[in-house]
C-alpha cells in the first residue's frame, strides 16, 4: 500500500478522479485525506480512491518574533494566558490555535502603539476551563511583578472561567496600585468579525485609569461600539456564545467606552500606594447543585475531604428537608456549608422560610447576594487566610464589592 | 474597426452560476422567506486579514477600512447564527441532497465527504467575516447543442447579507438573505461564444429547476462570469438576469479592446512613469468652478498631477482610461476627479487650465488631473493612480469587476488569491452514506425532457401544465398543495392560472403560506374549488388570513340552506331548470353545489 | 417556678414593669416570652421580668371549609400543592403557614366565580424544595383525573422547584385534552401586596384557551399589570425575590395576560383529543457544576450508582482536562454523561473547541441549548421509558419545546 | 354659646409624635436623602386583608379599592426592599440605638428584644401593603410645668410612601420617603388643655434632638392627636407643625360640641330610619343645573333620597351633618352631592325642588338629597350615607381623621383595631445585649440644659450658639464638620450664618454633602475661613461642586503671588500701612492672608 500520511503542509500531487491534481496535504482520518486544492478548497476523499503520484516535505514557517514599537507611551503589562481572544491561523493548513502573537490584534489599532508602551509577558497558553487554582497563585505572584513596573496590567483569558479567576485574584489582592484588565473574547481573532480587537482596545483604555481592582473588559452589547468594565466580583458568563455574554449581575457596569471615551457608571475602588497580595487559598472546596432528587449521600460523599461546600439552593436558600441530616452530619466533621442561590440573582435570606431558619440552626452560612461562584473563591480565599473561626463573619463583610448592599429595579421594568 | 462578439479563438468564457435553494437556511433553522420587516439593528467593524485581497496594498486597505461600520437589520428569518453569535448548527440536509443531486444531474463526481470552507469577505456582506461554502463534487459536463461543456466544481454555500443602504463610512445589510443556501455550478473556460454562454447558464438552470427546491425570487440565480481574451482574466460578479449575461460579455469584449489600443498608445509615446500630486489649493482658490469652491469649503485640499503620456485617451472616444482611474479611486471613497480630457469644463476657464499645465511642464502628448480630497488621502489617492495605471500598462487586466444594471460593469476588487480561505473549524466534515448517495443518484433528473414525462404521468395533468410547473420553479409548491389536497388538476389551475390572475388583479402578491393554510381548510373541510376561489380572492384584496379563514363566506351552502333558497325562488315564481342554478347564485355570493340544487329543484 | 409556658393563643393577665397587662401568649424561647399585647404589637421579655397572674386557654378557631359558587362557568381544576400562593395567618398569634384555602384568592376577583366552575383539589401542603421526583408522578396521576373532567387545570406550587416540576410533566404527558397551568407567588397571600392574586387571575384565564401544555403562570415585570404564561420546560427562577423572577429562557413567553385578554407572544402545541401519561421517570440521576478546583474523584464519587449525570460546564460545554479520565471511567460503566451549560443561555456546542470534541469522542452527550435542569428531568424521563441505546439520539430530538431550535438577539441591542 | 378650649373636665388628650431619623432607611442600605429625581415608575395593586379597617363593610371597600393602581416612582434612595421586591435587610442599628436612647431619656422601660411587626395599610402608601413597627419601650413620663405626662410606648417604625398624585381610580407615590425610620412616642391620655399638648409636643421633640439624629426635613417631625370628650376617641393624623395642634384641637372640640348638639335634635324629631335612593334622572332630566346636566352627560344617573327628621343641621349655622356625609361619600370617591339646606341653589329651582320633596312626601323637617353617581355606585353610596349617620346618631364620634392644613380635619377610616397587626416573620426578634443598653442609658440626654451644658463644654462654642446647634436638629452635622476641620467655632460660624446668608440670598439651598465635601477641602489643604466662604457662595451661586474644587478661586494667594502684588502697589505710590490690606484685596477675588500681606509691606 502506497503512503497517505504526510507531514502537515506536504505539497502532493495526486490523481483523483482521472485527474491530476497538485494539491496540500492536511490530515488523514478513518481512511479518509483531506487536502487542500489550489482554489483554496479543503476536498475529504476516501484514500483508496487516489493515488499519490510525488509529495515535497512543507517548508518551515519562520516563527515571527514579536516587536511592538516602544514610545514614550503609558506603560502597560500584557498577561497572556491562552484562550480565544489570541489565536493564530495557518493559511496554508486551515489549522487554528491560541497564540500569544498579540501583533495581531495591536495592529488594528495603530493608535494604541503611540499611546502606550505596552510589554507583553506569556504567562502560559491554555483553554481557561483547564486553569486550576494553584494557577491563580501563580498568577498573582506575575501581576504583582508587572504591575509594579506599569500604570495598570491586562490579562487576556479564556473567557469559560474568566470570572472565577477575576474573582479570586480580586480577593487576594487587598490592595492595588493600578488597574487589573482580565480581557477575553468570544469570536477568535483569526475572524474578521472577532470581537479580540474591540475589547482590547477597550481593556487598553481602562487600563490606565484610577481604578484599583481586578476587573473584566468584554462588549456591553453585540455592536461593536461599546465596551463594559466589569467588576471582577459580580461579573458572570450569561451565555455560551454571544459577544455581551459578560453581565454586572443586579448591578451597572463600572464603566463604558465608546468612541473612544470612558464613561464611569458606578462606584469604584481607587488604586492604593501599594500593592498588597496574600497569595493563599484552600483547594479543597467543592460546589453542589440541588435539584429534586439529589441525595443526603451525595452530598456526604462529596463533602469527604473537603473544607468547605458551596450549595447552590432554590429560591431563597433551600434545599429539601430530606438532606438536613446529611448536612448537619457534614457539618460536624467541621466542613463549612455555604448556601447561595441557583436564582443567579436576589439575595439569599434563610429567615423567611421554616426551612431556611433550620439551616441557619444548623450552621449553615449565607452567601448574601454573593454569585455561587464568587462564594467558592471567597471561600477558598478566607479558608486558605484567615482563623477558621472567622469564616461565616467574614463571609458576611463585603471585602471586594462582592456583595451588593442595595440592589435595584433596574430600567426595564 | 474593431470585431465584436465575433467566434474569437482567443475569447474564451467560463460561468459561476448560483442558485438560491428554498430549503429554509444552510446552517441554522431559520427560513429563506422574511415575513416581517426590521425587527433591530446592529453594528459590528470587521477587521481585514492578511491575504483577504491579492494584490491590493492591504495595509491601505486596512487603513481606509477600519472605520467602517456596518449596520445589520435584524430580520425574522435571522437568528443568533446570522448575528454571527452563535456557532453554526449542523448543515442543513435537504439544501445539501439538492446539491448532491443537481451533481449527478450534471454527471458530476459527488464526493463521499463534505469539508466546510470558510471565504474570507470583508465588505460587510457576511456578518462573521467569512462565507461558508464547500465543493460537493468535482467535474462533470453538461451537453449544449452537441457540444460538452465541462463543469470544475459544485459547491453548497451560504448566500450573502443583502446590501441595503450605502454610506461614506457606513454601509447597512438585511439579515433576511444571509445564509440562504446557494449551489454553485463553475464551468470549466469552454465556452467559445456570448451565445453560448446563455445557453449554457439557461440549461443549468433548467436542470436545478427540476429538483424542485430552487427559490422564485427576483434575484434566486445569478450568474457570475469569467472572460478572457488575451489580457488575464477578468471575472464579472452578480449578473442577476440571462439576458444580461451577453451585454455584459459585449460590453467587457469592448472594454478590454479600447484599453488595450490606448495602453499601445501610451506605450508608443514611451509609457507611464508615475504622478506626484501637488497641493495647488492656493493657486486655484480663486477659481469659479464650484467643484473647486465646494472641495475648499469642506475642508478638503485641490491636488494636481501630471499624467505623462496620457493625453487624449482618458476619455476621448472609445478610450477611457479616466474612468478606470476613478474606479479605483472609489474604492477609497474618493469620488471627485477631474482630468485634461473633460477641460475646460467643471467651471474652470481655459486659463486655469493652462496655467496648470505651465505649472506642470506639461507636454501636448501629458494629461493632467485635478482631485479634490481632505489631506489625509493625497497619498492613497497619488498610490491608487499609479498602480491602477501601471496594472493597465501591463496588459494584465486580471480583476473582479461587479455588472451594472446596464450590462456594464466596475472595477470590485483583485482577483482573491486561494489564501483567503480555511477550514469552518466549527462543522466537522460530513460524511454522506452510500446509500443516501445511490437514492440521490437514481432520483437525480437526468434531462429536462424526461423529468417532464415522469412528472406529467405522475400527477395526471397536461403536458403543458407539467412544463410551466417545472420550469418556473414550481414544483415544489405543486406537489406540497397536492398532498394537502388531493386534486393536482385543481391546483394546477389554481398556481398557474386563479393565482396569478387575482395577483394581476389586486396588484399584489399571495403569501406561499397563506395559500397553503387555505388550501388546507378547503381539503380538511371538503369544501371545493370555489370556495377556495373565494378565499383566495379575498386574502389577495387585503383581508386578514383569519378572517377569511373564520368567514362563512367560504362555506359552501347546505342542503338546508339550499332548499330554502330554492323554495323561495320557486314561491317567485320564473324558475325552471335551465335557469336556477343560476338564479341561486344569484342569490347568494357563497359557494353553491349545482348538484344538490337541481335535486332539490327536481325533487319538490 | 411559675408556668410560662402555654398554648399559642392562651390569654394572659401578667405584670410586667410594674404594671397589670392583658396580653396573649405566643411563644417562648430560650427564656424570653412573647407576647401580644392588646394594641396588637407583640413584645419579647425575659421570662423573669414578669408574673402571670391568670390564664385562660384559647378558643379553638373553627375551619372554615371550602365552599367556592359553582354556576354555569368553565370548568376548571385547582389542585394544591403548597408554596406561598396560598398561606394563611392566624391573626391571634401571627402565625403563618401554606393554606389550601383557595377561597381567599379567589374572592378578589368575583368575576372569576361567575365566570368558572372550579373544582378545588388538595394534592399536598409542602414548600415546594421538598418535591421529590416520585411525587411529580402521583400529581401528574391527579392532573390527568382532573384533566379529564375540566377544561384545564390549574397547579399552585412552590416557586423554587417549579420548573422542575413542569418540566418533568412536560415529558410525561405526550398528550393533554387542555391547558395545564403552574402558578405560584414570590409574596405570600397573607399580604396585602401579594402577587398570588394577579399570578391566579392569569392562571385562571389561561387555563380556558387551546394550549395544550404544561405551562407556568407568573408576574412579567414587579408591575400588577400583566401576567407572563411560559413554557415548562423553557422556564426557569431567575431572582430569590422578585415577582418577575420567571422568565422564558432566551425565547418569548407563550402569552401575556393584561387588561383581562390574553395575548399569544410565540406559537404552542394545541390541545389534543386524548391525554397520554407516560408516568415513569428514572430517579438515580444527578446534576454536577464544574468549577475550577473539581476533582475527577468528586465525579466519580457522586456518579456511583447513577443511571446518568448532568454535568454544568462552562462556556459551549466544557470542563478541565484533568477531569476527563473520570468522565471515561463513569461512562465506562453504563452512566450517560449529559453536558449542559452553566451560562444560563446559549447552546452547548461540542464541536468548536478541541476540549468539546475530545468529550464528544469520550461519548458525552450535548444536551444543545435545553436548560441544565430541564435536561435533568428529560433524562429522568428518557431512562424511564426509553432503550438505553436511544438516549442520546433522543436527547437531540425537541420533544416537548426544550429545545430552542432558533436563538433570537431580543429587542434590547 | 359653648365654650372652646376650657379645662374641660372631660376632655382627655393624648399626643403621638413621629420624628423622621437621619441615619439612613430602617430595613435596607439606602440613605434617607434622594438626591435625584424619577427612576422609574411600576404600578402595584393592593388587597386589603379581612382585619384591615374595623367597622367599615370591608366587602364594599374590596370592591370599590379592586381596581384602584398605585403608582410608585422610583428614586434614588429605594432599592428591591422599598420596591417590596426583597426581603428586608437586618434593621439599622443606629436607628435602632437612637429609638433607644431617647427611650432612656424619657424615662421609658426599655425592653430587651425587639419584636417587629406588620402593621396592615392598604392606602397605597406602603408598597407591601404594610407599615413594619416595633415597640421599643413601655412606659416612662415627661415633665411639663411640674405636672408628669405619662409615656405608653415607644416605638420604631418605617416611615410611609409620600402621596404624589392622586386621581380617580389612581394614586401616585414617591418611594423617597418609605422606609425613613420614625421614632413614635406615645403619650397616654393625661394632658388637659390645649396649651398643654403643644408644651408636650415641643419638650419631647426638643428631647429627642439631643441624640442629633433627627431629619432636618420640613415634614419631619409629624403628630398625631388623641382626643375625647366624652363621644369616644377621635383620632386626629398628621399634624406637621407645633402651631397647629392647639387649632386642630380647637377646630376639634367645636365639631363635636355642634354634633352632639344636632344629634340631639335629630334624636328629639324621632331619630333616623334609613333612607332609600331612587333613580329620579327621567323626572328631573330636564333642569337647567349644570351639575345634573353634566352628570347625565358623563352617563351618571340621578339619585334623590329623603333624610327623615335631618332638615335644618345638614348645614345651618355651625350644624354641620352634610359635610360629614360628604366626607363618607369621599371614601368611595362620589363627589357630587346636594342637600336641601343648600337648595334651591345649585341651578335647581324652587319648583324642582319642591316636586322633590312632594315626590317623597317630605314633612318640614325632613331633609332630601339629590346625588349625581354612576348606576353601579347607587348601593354603595347608599349603604355609605345611613352608616354614616347611624354611627353619628350613636353619639359615638371614635374614628380616625386626617389633619387639613388649615387646622380642621376630615374623616378618614374607622378606629384600626389591634387585628391589623401581625409578626412581621422576615425578621428573627433583635435581642440587644446588656452592654449596648448600658452604655445608651449612659448617654442618653437626660435634660436639654444638661445636654446644652456638656455640649458647650465640649466644643468650646458659645452657649447660644449650641443652644440653637441641639434645639434645630444641626448636632450631627456641627459635630462631623469640626471632626474634619477641627474649628468648632468657624464651623458653627458657616452652619448658623453664613450659610443660611447665602441661602437666602440666592434663594437656594446647599446640599449638606457639598458643604461637607467642601469642608475637607479646605481642611486637608489648610486653606482657611475665607477660602470656605468663597466656595460656598459660589456652589450656592449654583457653580458645579467640582469646578468649584479644582478651581483657583479659593486657593489663597501665596506668599509670592501676594508679594508681586504689593510691590505693584508701592510702584503706584499711595500705600501706607492703614490701607494695604484693602488695597491688595481690591487687586483679587482670591484670599488673601493680612498677616503675610503686613509682613511683605514692612519688610520691604
Amino acid at each position: 500500500m502506497v503512503q497517505t500520511e504526510f507531514v502537515r503542509g506536504t505539497k502532493l500531487k495526486i490523481t483523483y478522479n482521472g485527474n491530476e491534481l497538485d494539491v496540500t496535504y492536511i490530515s488523514k482520518e478513518e481512511g479518509y485525506l483531506t487536502v487542500k486544492l489550489q482554489n483554496g478548497y479543503n476536498i475529504t476523499i476516501p484514500e483508496n480512491k487516489i493515488t499519490v503520484l510525488k509529495s515535497s516535505e512543507p517548508q518551515p514557517v519562520k516563527k515571527k518574533s514579536i516587536t511592538l514599537k516602544h514610545g514614550n507611551g503609558i506603560p502597560i503589562s500584557l498577561i497572556t494566558t491562552g484562550g480565544t481572544i489570541v489565536s493564530a491561523i495557518d493559511y496554508d493548513t486551515g489549522a487554528v490555535h491560541p497564540s500569544t502573537d498579540i501583533r495581531k490584534i495591536i495592529d488594528r489599532y495603530p493608535y494604541m502603539e503611540e499611546k502606550y508602551a505596552i510589554s507583553v509577558r506569556e504567562f502560559d497558553n491554555i483553554l481557561s476551563e483547564n486553569m486550576q487554582p494553584n494557577m491563580w497563585i501563580k498568577l498573582a505572584a506575575v501581576i504583582k511583578e508587572e504591575l509594579s513596573k506599569s500604570k495598570g496590567v491586562l490579562v487576556s483569558h479564556g473567557t469559560d472561567t474568566m470570572s472565577y479567576t477575576a474573582s479570586a485574584l480580586a480577593f487576594m489582592f487587598e490592595k492595588l496600585t493600578g488597574p487589573v484588565v482580565m480581557v477575553g473574547s468570544q469570536r477568535s481573532s483569526d475572524r474578521p468579525s472577532s470581537d479580540s480587537f474591540g475589547n482590547m482596545e477597550g481593556a487598553m483604555a481602562f487600563s490606565s485609569t484610577n481604578v484599583g481592582e481586578i476587573c473584566i473588559s468584554m462588549h456591553s452589547g453585540t455592536s461593536d461600539d461599546s465596551i463594559s468594565l466589569h467588576r471582577g466580583t459580580r461579573t458572570r458568563k450569561m451565555h455560551s456564545t454571544r459577544r455581551d455574554a459578560f453581565r454586572s449581575v443586579s448591578g451597572t457596569p463600572i464603566a463604558k467606552f465608546r468612541n473612544k471615551n470612558i464613561e464611569f457608571l458606578s462606584e469604584y475602588k481607587e488604586k492604593s500606594d501599594e500593592i498588597l497580595l496574600t497569595g493563599k487559598l484552600e483547594e479543597e472546596i467543592s460546589m453542589i447543585y440541588f435539584h429534586p432528587g439529589l441525595k443526603g449521600e451525595d452530598i456526604e460523599k462529596i463533602s469527604e475531604g473537603k473544607k468547605a461546600i458551596i450549595i447552590m439552593g432554590s429560591g431563597l436558600g433551600h434545599i429539601s428537608q430530606s438532606l438536613f441530616p446529611s448536612v448537619k452530619k457534614v457539618i460536624g466533621t467541621g466542613t463549612k456549608i455555604v448556601m447561595t442561590t441557583q436564582c443567579m440573582s436576589g439575595i439569599v435570606d434563610l429567615n423567611v422560610y421554616s426551612t431556611g431558619r433550620e439551616l441557619k440552626k444548623l450552621g449553615v452560612v449565607s452567601a448574601e447576594n454573593m454569585l455561587p461562584e464568587v462564594a467558592l473563591t471567597k471561600s477558598m480565599y478566607l479558608l486558605g487566610n484567615y482563623p477558621h473561626e472567622d469564616f461565616e463573619q467574614m463571609m458576611k463583610v463585603n471585602m471586594r464589592g462582592e456583595i451588593l448592599e442595595r440592589e435595584f429595579l433596574g430600567d426595564c421594568y | 474597426m474593431i470585431v465584436i462578439n465575433s467566434k474569437d479563438k482567443r475569447i474564451k468564457i467560463g460561468l459561476e452560476i448560483h442558485l438560491q435553494l428554498s430549503t429554509g437556511k444552510l446552517f441554522c433553522k431559520c427560513p429563506d422567506i422574511n415575513s416581517t420587516g426590521i425587527k433591530g439593528k446592529f453594528t459590528r467593524k470587521l477587521f481585514p486579514t492578511e491575504n483577504e485581497s491579492g494584490d491590493v496594498d492591504v495595509a491601505a486597505l486596512q487603513e481606509e477600512r477600519k472605520n467602517v461600520i456596518y449596520e445589520y437589520q435584524v430580520t425574522d428569518n435571522s437568528c443568533l447564527v446570522e448575528a454571527d453569535e452563535e456557532p453554526p448548527h449542523e448543515i442543513n440536509a435537504e439544501a445539501l441532497e439538492t446539491a448532491l443531486s443537481i451533481a449527478f444531474s450534471l454527471n458530476s463526481e459527488v464526493l463521499n465527504a463534505v469539508s466546510v470552507m470558510r471565504k474570507v469577505v470583508v465588505d460587510g456582506s457576511n456578518t462573521s467575516g467569512f462565507q461558508r461554502t464547500a465543493v460537493v463534487s468535482t467535474g462533470g459536463y453538461i451537453t449544449i447543442n452537441g457540444k460538452k461543456v465541462g463543469l470544475t466544481t459544485i459547491c453548497i454555500e451560504e448566500d450573502s447579507a443583502r446590501r441595503v443602504e450605502s454610506g461614506n463610512n457606513y454601509t447597512a445589510f438585511s439579515l433576511d438573505r444571509l445564509g440562504i443556501p446557494l449551489v454553485e455550478i463553475s464551468t470549466a473556460p469552454d465556452i467559445e461564444t456570448f451565445q453560448e454562454a446563455v445557453d449554457v447558464a439557461r440549461e443549468i438552470g433548467m436542470r436545478a429547476m427540476l429538483t424542485g427546491n430552487i427559490r422564485r425570487d427576483s434575484d434566486a440565480i445569478r450568474q457570475d462570469v469569467n472572460f478572457s481574451m488575451g489580457y488575464g482574466r477578468v471575472e464579472i460578479k452578480g449578473i442577476s438576469k440571462l439576458s444580461l449575461i451577453s451585454e455584459a460579455l459585449i460590453a467587457e469584449e469592448k472594454r478590454q479592446k479600447y484599453l488595450a489600443e490606448a495602453v499601445g498608445i501610451l506605450v508608443e509615446r514611451g509609457g507611464f512613469n508615475g504622478t506626484v500630486l501637488i497641493d495647488y489649493t492656493e493657486k486655484i482658490g480663486k477659481s469659479e468652478s464650484k467643484i473647486i469652491q465646494k472641495g475648499i469649503a469642506s475642508g478638503n485640499r485641490i491636488y494636481i498631477g501630471k499624467l505623462e503620456n496620457l493625453g487624449g485617451i482618458l476619455k476621448a472616444g472609445d478610450y477611457r482610461i479616466g474612468k478606470e482611474i476613478a474606479d479605483a479611486l472609489k474604492l477609497f471613497s474618493i469620488g471627485g476627479f477631474i482630468h485634461s480630457d473633460e477641460l475646460p469644463g467643471y467651471g474652470l476657464t481655459e486659463d486655469e487650465v493652462n496655467n496648470i499645465k505651465k505649472f506642470l511642464k506639461c507636454e501636448e502628448k501629458d494629461a493632467i488631473i485635478l482631485i479634490s480630497i481632505p489631506e489625509s488621502k493625497k497619498d492613497l489617492a497619488q498610490d491608487a493612480i499609479n498602480k491602477r495605471i501601471e496594472k493597465l500598462s501591463s496588459l494584465n487586466f486580471s480583476e473582479t469587476r461587479a455588472a451594472n444594471e446596464d450590462g456594464t460593469s466596475r472595477f470590485l476588487r483583485p482577483i482573491s488569491g486561494s489564501g483567503r480561505m480555511y477550514p469552518e473549524t466549527d462543522i466537522p466534515t460530513i460524511k454522506i452514506n452510500e446509500g443516501t448517495l445511490n437514492r440521490l443518484n437514481l432520483d437525480s433528473p437526468k434531462s429536462f425532457d424526461q423529468s417532464l414525462l415522469s412528472f406529467t404521468k405522475e400527477w395526471d395533468i397536461s403536458r403543458q401544465e407539467a412544463e410551466i410547473i417545472l420550469a418556473t420553479g414550481r414544483k415544489k409548491e405543486f406537489i406540497e398543495l397536492s398532498r394537502l389536497w388531493e386534486k393536482p388538476r385543481e391546483v394546477s389551475r389554481i398556481l398557474l392560472q386563479f393565482v396569478p390572475e387575482m395577483e394581476r388583479k389586486y396588484k399584489r402578491k399571495l403569501d406561499y403560506n397563506d395559500l397553503k393554510r387555505l388550501t388546507e381548510k378547503i381539503a380538511t373541510k371538503n369544501y371545493g374549488r370555489i370556495s377556495l376561489e373565494i378565499a383566495i380572492e379575498q386574502c389577495i384584496s387585503g383581508k386578514n388570513i383569519e378572517t377569511v379563514l373564520m368567514s362563512d363566506d367560504i362555506r359552501p351552502l347546505d342542503r338546508s340552506e339550499l332548499k330554502s333558497i330554492v323554495e323561495n325562488l320557486r314561491k317567485s315564481g320564473d324558475v325552471k331548470k335551465e335557469n336556477i342554478i343560476a338564479k341561486v347564485k344569484n342569490e347568494t355570493p357563497r359557494p353553491v353545489d349545482p348538484k344538490i340544487v337541481m335535486e332539490l329543484y327536481q325533487n319538490t
